[in-house]
């Protein structure tokens, strides 16, 4: 099909954005390109970008949903601006129009901008004014039309035939990226498996989608074949951040041997961490659905007490319902393990956009001294490591760990190399030995200061646990020495886990002479950004944080080393005030950005040269 | 799906001294929680149940020091959620026999949502409220059971808010057991709570306890030895619901409400006397008997004890059927499931 | 005490658009809230209330949005707290018509403590509860009143857990105005909602609704028209319990529970069927009503309705007679209280 | 009755404690005694420590309830070690002895040492060994017969005339401190005034107690007159710190016209300021007892939604619990006072004691960027004014405030200069007008950053807010800049609440070559030590705060101008920490504390002794 005189373009990356109304079927678009992608040897990372309501009315803006591909060689994260953008209907082009990069390929369907809808995306003029159509190179497709043909040929109810247009989008792309039908066409045969005829229609759309995109010249300079990734040896699939870390859980009970236990409640966006467990009771998942944020810590921190890894997922607003019980899970001294999948705040604020600003309230959201551990992980893929961390951690030094992720991370996917559970480092709880004469319950170990887990239904270990202050024996007691020796000890057991982790990397330029700083889900820019400027010849170290409390640590010499620090987050300065208190011999700069979008390479660059012009 | 016994037995017979903790007991002298401790030590020995499995999950209260007190695991959490603390007990470990023990606020006032939902979801514990009608550890502010119009620290002209009746509440949210005790009748304190004990789901016993720092005398009107019987109604299964001191008033259902007469007046037999059954699902009489006061006798003993699956039954009969037919086996399995592909 | 109106009337008439906010509806077309936003926005005009004096408060879930859509005073909350919110509102300002409105999820999972409470204190508000049996805003999680075995996101094998019937757990908790609307019904639940309104204390009208994204037909198998006479039954007080295309079918009470008949069968006249009384004291039968599926119609309307002063008035008559008694007249009084003394 | 023979030493202060079991009445003594002694002229504070059981069992250690008393010519704190100790059992002796000062006068009940009693104590020996009466004066009163006799004297029962056990040892008090029993004489006919009997036998008590140290040589020699205190003109009053919270909010009220409302959950030590609220409905005050801590805050939100000084008092638990809420306030920019009557933490931790370790949690525990007014009281006196100050603020800037308080400022008592609520700074809440065409939800006043704050009942402003966030004009919108510029506006509102408060002051010896820093509930014992050491000829500085966030503004350049500073907190350094994230150019040392106990003057001299020495 694929004639010989025709343009194809190499490209180390290309950024596809599908846009469309809620129900237009975007995702599945963007997903099925990426499938494709990565089976063809690219490296990929998607981001889905939802409206906070279910289905807002038909072509508003509003009711506009996207998803953003990034393939190419080697993607750290979804791409900022987009080399091309599919908008099914005038409110997508409008809303999704600020997200193309100069010189863009658009594709509408023109069928749907009809003046009704037009005026409900709050256009007053043509759309296409001849500013645009300079700028971007619009392909206009007919893609209800031809959609509606195919279906009617079928003898396909319009209704259905509908639902087939984001193959025709999807076709076009794949004309664009100089890729083959071959692997879409058996997934969606695969799929639709019982339902021949929907087969058939969206396979018909795909091919047509491909075919229009053929015959239309227009685009036949735009061809671009995007490089193949060099990745290690090993078994590849493509992953989301939340199912990452999921499975990360699960992997880290079936290694330490404790059934796994989730009490959770539904937010948005750690809800799919919950749901995902929840279809594993085949590998020992208990999951409890509670009635709210409190009584999925607390049954959590009960099935601790019980003997189970136990974990509590949720995003801000249940984060901080869940502090009191926490400063609890901190006193018992029990294994813990809470996700937070971080979202735009305060309040409510932003539940479908993504932020890093709970980290305050991870490190200091309790009444009294309540230190934990607080680890991070930095993309969709690594959720799998760091919930696996997380886990490990808490196990063997009996205590609440926190881990950060975030909207952007969560519902992300990126490729994931799969790994062995054989092949993770081992993970052995402190279990005390039944009948054991000398158990009490906050004996410590000396080196890590972490105490023995007695559980219940062990013979010869009763004990009581409990929020009220204790003495290393067990019971209660409010003697001055002892409530300063507990504190003392709580925070020694946190700080001393910094003996068990390795030591913080410096990547870029480690000679640089400024150190970008990151941590949690932004690593993806950054990097990029960085590499991007040590190819152009400036100097840039880069450090990004994983382990958040307690650093690492050489973290002090690194950041000493350094006369320039900037330190880079998705809010107004957590993390750089939690360095100060800890280094404030280091002087920190400061690039934030609180807009619910992650960080873009470009802002990046900008702000890093002008430090460096400084 | 056959019923299914998590909890083992134990193959010694246990006493009360089994249970009794070396802990000193720090409750004031003179109070109702001493009756209701003494009479949960000797439940534990007729439940057979192992010692090592038995746990005991409380709140924050008086009464919630209680774990201290008995010699077995426990869980003293935070105000308000034992009932969530308990879930995960239970749900983590189906063998072991959990005690939920809260005061009136605890378990109403701060817990309240944890233990309708507990109930709702007859989770397989047994759960004790030691109602004294006031805030106790926090000396003396009303609980959501206080008396209308009491003065209190925090109500100094009187209270406005009406009190729930944890019967009707527990049975509004689709309670399964519900039973009433009083801490001055320690023997049938004991009683009620065996039959809870055996209760397939959640058992909830509210005792009526005396605070006699800060609410004395709240349950006196009922309790008191001078009027207890003609006050209060022991309500046995299957048995005419009969009261007072010459066992010659009983309780007669009019249509529409239950009436207290005297057999023997008026034309009243035997036969007019209601029989109680606290095993029918629908829970119209059982509220009425969870409700009754004033001129009608206050009920005390098994109210509702009707049989449904426990959510502990169901829970793991779905994670063995999951077990048995489960695609996965391990996490390898589903780390290599679906999509994926080799890079060489 | 003579019974107190706080909240002021309008002198003009208003209509239903004069409710009408400006803001774009954003709910998923076809979903059953915005027939409820119908009924709301016609009960208004008709409870003569002033418009400024009308407030909106909700929680956190699809139908918590319905503030924004309503041209009054309005507070979008947080999950599950509307009735907390809304409890200040109120007591701050007694002249404010207070209506709440919250999912199942909002009001019975998260928010169920605060449900209660509202409820046993009779404060003079009106609920509204959007009962889809799901989350919807959180795409299709179980909720507290899902359905026994359903399967949604977050229970691919089926729920285990029993769910919530509202009206029970309502006046489990010493409710006193209690109705079930559906959405599928506009006029009938404009008529509820009105009664709810002049219901002085707390109304709680449940509004089955669904959602036709997540939890499709989840009442079809009542509301849909073919068997809509025979599945539900619209109670109204001092009328005979019938329903029934027909209506010829009725309740009839049988010493223990309630058992659907039919008129002229078997010997039943009309002289068999129960009279509906929203306004008993005793629950009994009224849980009876609430409880009702299966073999028995689903009660559709008002269950309960009963007077008893409202926490509103308590609070007001209380503060009044403090102003009236009380030693001090301002802070200065209350600064040089008790024991003073000059330093010159 | 007071013979000239006697000798008769003149003191500055005098720290006495009264020690007993829980039913003893020591509070009474304790506060029957400051009472008379303020009333004759002297500075006092006192402090109450309870045990965290109601009644535990009679005569064990558990069961000791202590009052202490610090009178004197000027005080600043309830003392630290004890000039006089009354302990009213063995228990209370064993128990106390570590509070008494070499030398100390130590009156005990010798009728309660019976076997049993001591043994219950846990003494094994003689509790009266000879080093102790070596190191002590030990008066050993025969407390219980005494009273008895008396008691059946006038034919009054055992058990009531027991109760009266506390005047005895009051009366020993009031002749070792050479003062007249004509005050509390007349107290006790007040108090009882329809119980005849109770008065004339407490009176009677009293005067055998009396008189009984009359009789007794070995006190002659110690009784001791303290100095009285010079104080500023006025009409004074004893108030503890609760009570002046609540009087202070109660003033806000009246000065701002906003009608109080308190929407609150009762804990330890913080349930005596809504006990004091409720009894105030006479002056409007609406008390809301909630079912918990989150029904609490988010009454007072709606509450202040219609109108209300909205307010809601806890402690760290329950601040814990309250972390959303706050959230959603800090959102809906509404007025709201919200009091932390700090307790010992983590978790329920230690319930009576005190600390300062919910600052964290007060400035960083919210999700989200949500910047808020945090401000600590640090007398018991002036918790009066700060509660005043943190009702202002939030009125006047249209925000939550925190006030902070602790166990040992609410708890403890002071001498109160009774101010006229005229004289107080004016409120000026910032009400809509009604009908203001003009009129946007989150539109700010330009200096400021405050929006104005319209009432539902208002004609013509109907509006909704909520936790999503918003754009000036108030409708829903997830608009990046939008988001960007909001969450600027929030900080840059609480920011600018800096050009409105007093700069920082420095007292001490503002030369010093340290500058002691300390903030909150630990004043009194922080002024002592400074003020002792610059009499010592040492040269130090002092700086206390009590706006916590923001700073004050010439607060750099404070902490700028030393080369040595010590915070000081009894926490892990929690404000050192903050003081850091803003101030890292100015290396600051720690001093802290974790034992539910107050500053010890004695420790603090030490430790600043050691930093100057180095
Ligand atoms: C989060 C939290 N809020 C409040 C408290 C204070 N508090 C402790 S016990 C209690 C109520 C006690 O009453 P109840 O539950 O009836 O038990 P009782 O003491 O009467 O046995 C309260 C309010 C707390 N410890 N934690
Ligand atoms: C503290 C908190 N927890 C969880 C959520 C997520 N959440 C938002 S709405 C909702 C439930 C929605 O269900 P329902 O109340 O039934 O309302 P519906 O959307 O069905 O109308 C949940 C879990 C939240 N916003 N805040
Ligand atoms: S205060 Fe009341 S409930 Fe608490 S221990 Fe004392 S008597 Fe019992
Ligand atoms: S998701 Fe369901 S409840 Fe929400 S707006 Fe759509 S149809 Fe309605
Ligand atoms: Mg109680
Ligand atoms: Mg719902």
């Amino acid at each position: 099909m694929m004639q010989g005189d025709k343009k194809v373009t190499q490209k180390d990356d290309l950024v596809i954005r599908f846009a469309g109304d809620s129900g237009d079927g975007m995702q599945l678009s963007g997903t099925l390109f990426s499938d494709a992608s990565a089976l063809t040897g690219n490296d990929i990372a998607t981001f889905p970008d939802y409206p906070a309501e279910i289905r807002a009315p038909h072509n508003t803006i509003a009711g506009v949903s996207g998803f953003q591909v990034h393939v190419g060689s080697h993607i750290y994260s979804s791409g900022d601006k987009c080399d091309i953008i599919v908008a099914m209907n005038p409110a997508s082009l409008k809303s999704n129009l600020k997200w193309a990069k100069k010189g863009a390929t658009i594709i509408v369907d023109i069928d749907t901008f009809t003046d009704s809808a037009m005026e409900k995306a709050g256009y007053t003029g043509d759309p296409f004014s001849e500013e645009l159509e300079h700028a971007y190179t619009i392909v206009k497709a007919p893609i209800s039309s031809f959609t509606e043909r195919i279906g009617s040929e079928m003898g396909v109810d319009k209704k259905v035939s509908e639902k087939s247009r984001n193959m025709f989008a999807l076709g076009v792309i794949f004309y664009i990226t100089h890729k083959k039908l071959d692997q879409t066409n058996a997934y969606l045969a695969r799929k639709f498996a019982k339902k021949t005829q929907v087969v058939q229609l969206n396979q018909a759309v795909l091919r047509e989608g491909y075919e229009f995109a053929d015959k239309l010249e227009l685009i036949h300079s735009h061809i671009v074949e995007v490089a193949t990734a060099k990745m290690p040896k090993g078994r590849y699939r493509n992953i989301t951040g939340n199912v990452a870390t999921a499975w990360g859980l699960l992997a880290a009970s079936e290694r330490s041997g404790r059934p796994l236990f989730l009490g959770s409640y539904p937010i948005t966006p750690a809800t799919d961490v919950m749901v995902e467990l929840a279809k594993h009771k085949a590998l020992g998942a208990k999951v409890f659905q509670a009635e709210d944020e409190i009584a999925g810590i607390c049954s959590a921190i009960g099935a601790s007490y019980a003997g189970a890894l136990a974990c509590t997922s949720t995003s801000g607003p249940g984060l901080s319902l869940k502090s009191e019980a926490l400063g609890l899970a901190v006193m018992v001294e029990l294994p813990l393990v809470v996700v937070d999948v971080q979202r735009g705040g305060p309040s409510t604020g932003l539940p479908t956009k993504t932020e890093q600003s709970d980290l305050n309230q991870a490190l200091y959201g309790r009444n009294g001294e309540a230190p934990l551990i607080v680890v991070a992980a930095s993309s969709s893929a690594n959720c799998f490591y760091w919930a696996y961390t997380a886990a490990k951690l808490a196990l063997e030094h009996m205590t609440p760990v926190i881990l950060m992720t975030d909207g952007y991370l969560g519902n992300g996917s990126q490729l994931f190399r799969i790994p062995k559970v054989a092949d993770l480092p081992g993970i052995t709880p402190r279990l005390a030995k039944p009948n054991d004469p000398n158990y009490r319950p906050f004996r410590r170990d000396p080196v890590s200061f972490a105490r023995e887990w007695a559980l219940p239904g062990m013979e010869g270990l009763r004990h009581r646990v409990g929020g009220l202050e204790k003495c290393p024996d067990g019971p209660l007691t409010t003697d001055p020495e002892n409530h300063a020796l507990m504190v003392y000890n709580r925070q020694e057991k946190v700080n001393r886990v910094a003996n068990y982790i390795p030591d913080q990397e410096v990547t870029g330029n480690p000679d640089g002479d400024l150190l970008v700083v990151g941590w949690g889900g932004t690593s993806g820019a950054l990097t990029l950004a960085v590499e991007e400027m040590n190819n152009e010849g400036k100097k840039v170290a880069y450090t990004h944080f994983n382990y958040i409390c307690p650093l690492p640590k050489n973290t002090g010499d690194i950041l000493r080393k350094y006369k320039k620090i900037v330190v880079c987050e998705l809010n107004n300065g957590q993390f750089a005030g939690y360095l100060r208190t800890q280094f404030p011999e280091c002087p920190m700069r400061q690039y934030n950005k609180v807009m619910g979008l992650p960080f873009e390479v470009g802002e990046l660059k900008e702000a890093f040269n002008k430090i460096l012009g400084e | 799906m056959t019923k299914r016994h998590f909890v083992p037995k134990a193959d010694i017979d246990y006493t009360k001294a089994d249970f009794t903790s070396d802990q000193m007991v720090k409750w004031c002298p003179g109070c109702g929680d001493h009756a209701i401790l003494a009479s949960l030590l000797n439940v534990f020995p007729k439940t057979h149940h192992k010692k090592e499995n038995i746990c005991m999950v409380s709140g924050i209260g008086c009464s919630s020091r209680i774990p201290y007190y008995v010699d077995t695991y426990g869980f003293h959490s935070i105000h308000g959620r034992a009932c969530a603390v308990a879930t995960g007990v239970k749900l983590a470990n189906p063998s072991l026999s959990v005690w939920i023990n809260m005061g009136d606020g605890d378990s109403m006032a701060i817990g309240g949502n944890h233990l309708i939902h507990i109930v709702r979801r007859n989770l397989d514990v047994n759960v004790t409220i030691f109602n004294n009608e006031i805030y106790g550890l926090t000396k003396g502010q009303y609980s959501p059971t206080t008396k209308f119009g009491q003065i209190t620290k925090t109500s100094p002209f009187g209270t406005i808010d009406y009190p729930f009746n944890p019967g009707e509440l527990i049975m509004g949210a689709q309670g399964t057991f519900y039973a009433r005790a009083l801490d001055v009748m320690p023997p049938l304190t004991t009683e009620i709570m065996l039959k809870a004990a055996q209760h397939d789901g959640t058992s909830v016993v509210e005792v009526l306890q005396n605070c006699m720092i800060f609410n004395d005398k709240a349950h006196a009107a009922i309790t008191d030895k001078a009027v207890r019987d003609d006050k209060i109604i022991i309500l046995e299964h299957g048995k005419p619901m009969i009261f007072g001191k010459e066992r010659n008033k009983g309780l007669r259902f009019n249509g529409r409400c239950l009436e207290a007469v005297t057999i023997g007046e008026n034309g009243v037999t035997m036969d007019d006397i209601m029989i109680h059954d606290e095993t029918t699902e629908d829970t119209g009489i059982h509220m009425m008997l969870a409700r009754m006061k004033g001129d009608l006798p206050v009920a005390i003993g098994v109210i509702r004890n009707v049989v449904k699956p426990t959510y502990t039954e169901l829970y793991e009969d779905q994670m063995d059927e999951c077990k048995a037919n489960g695609k996965y086996k391990c996490v390898d399995d589903l780390l290599n499931s679906g999509d994926t592909w080799e890079v060489e």
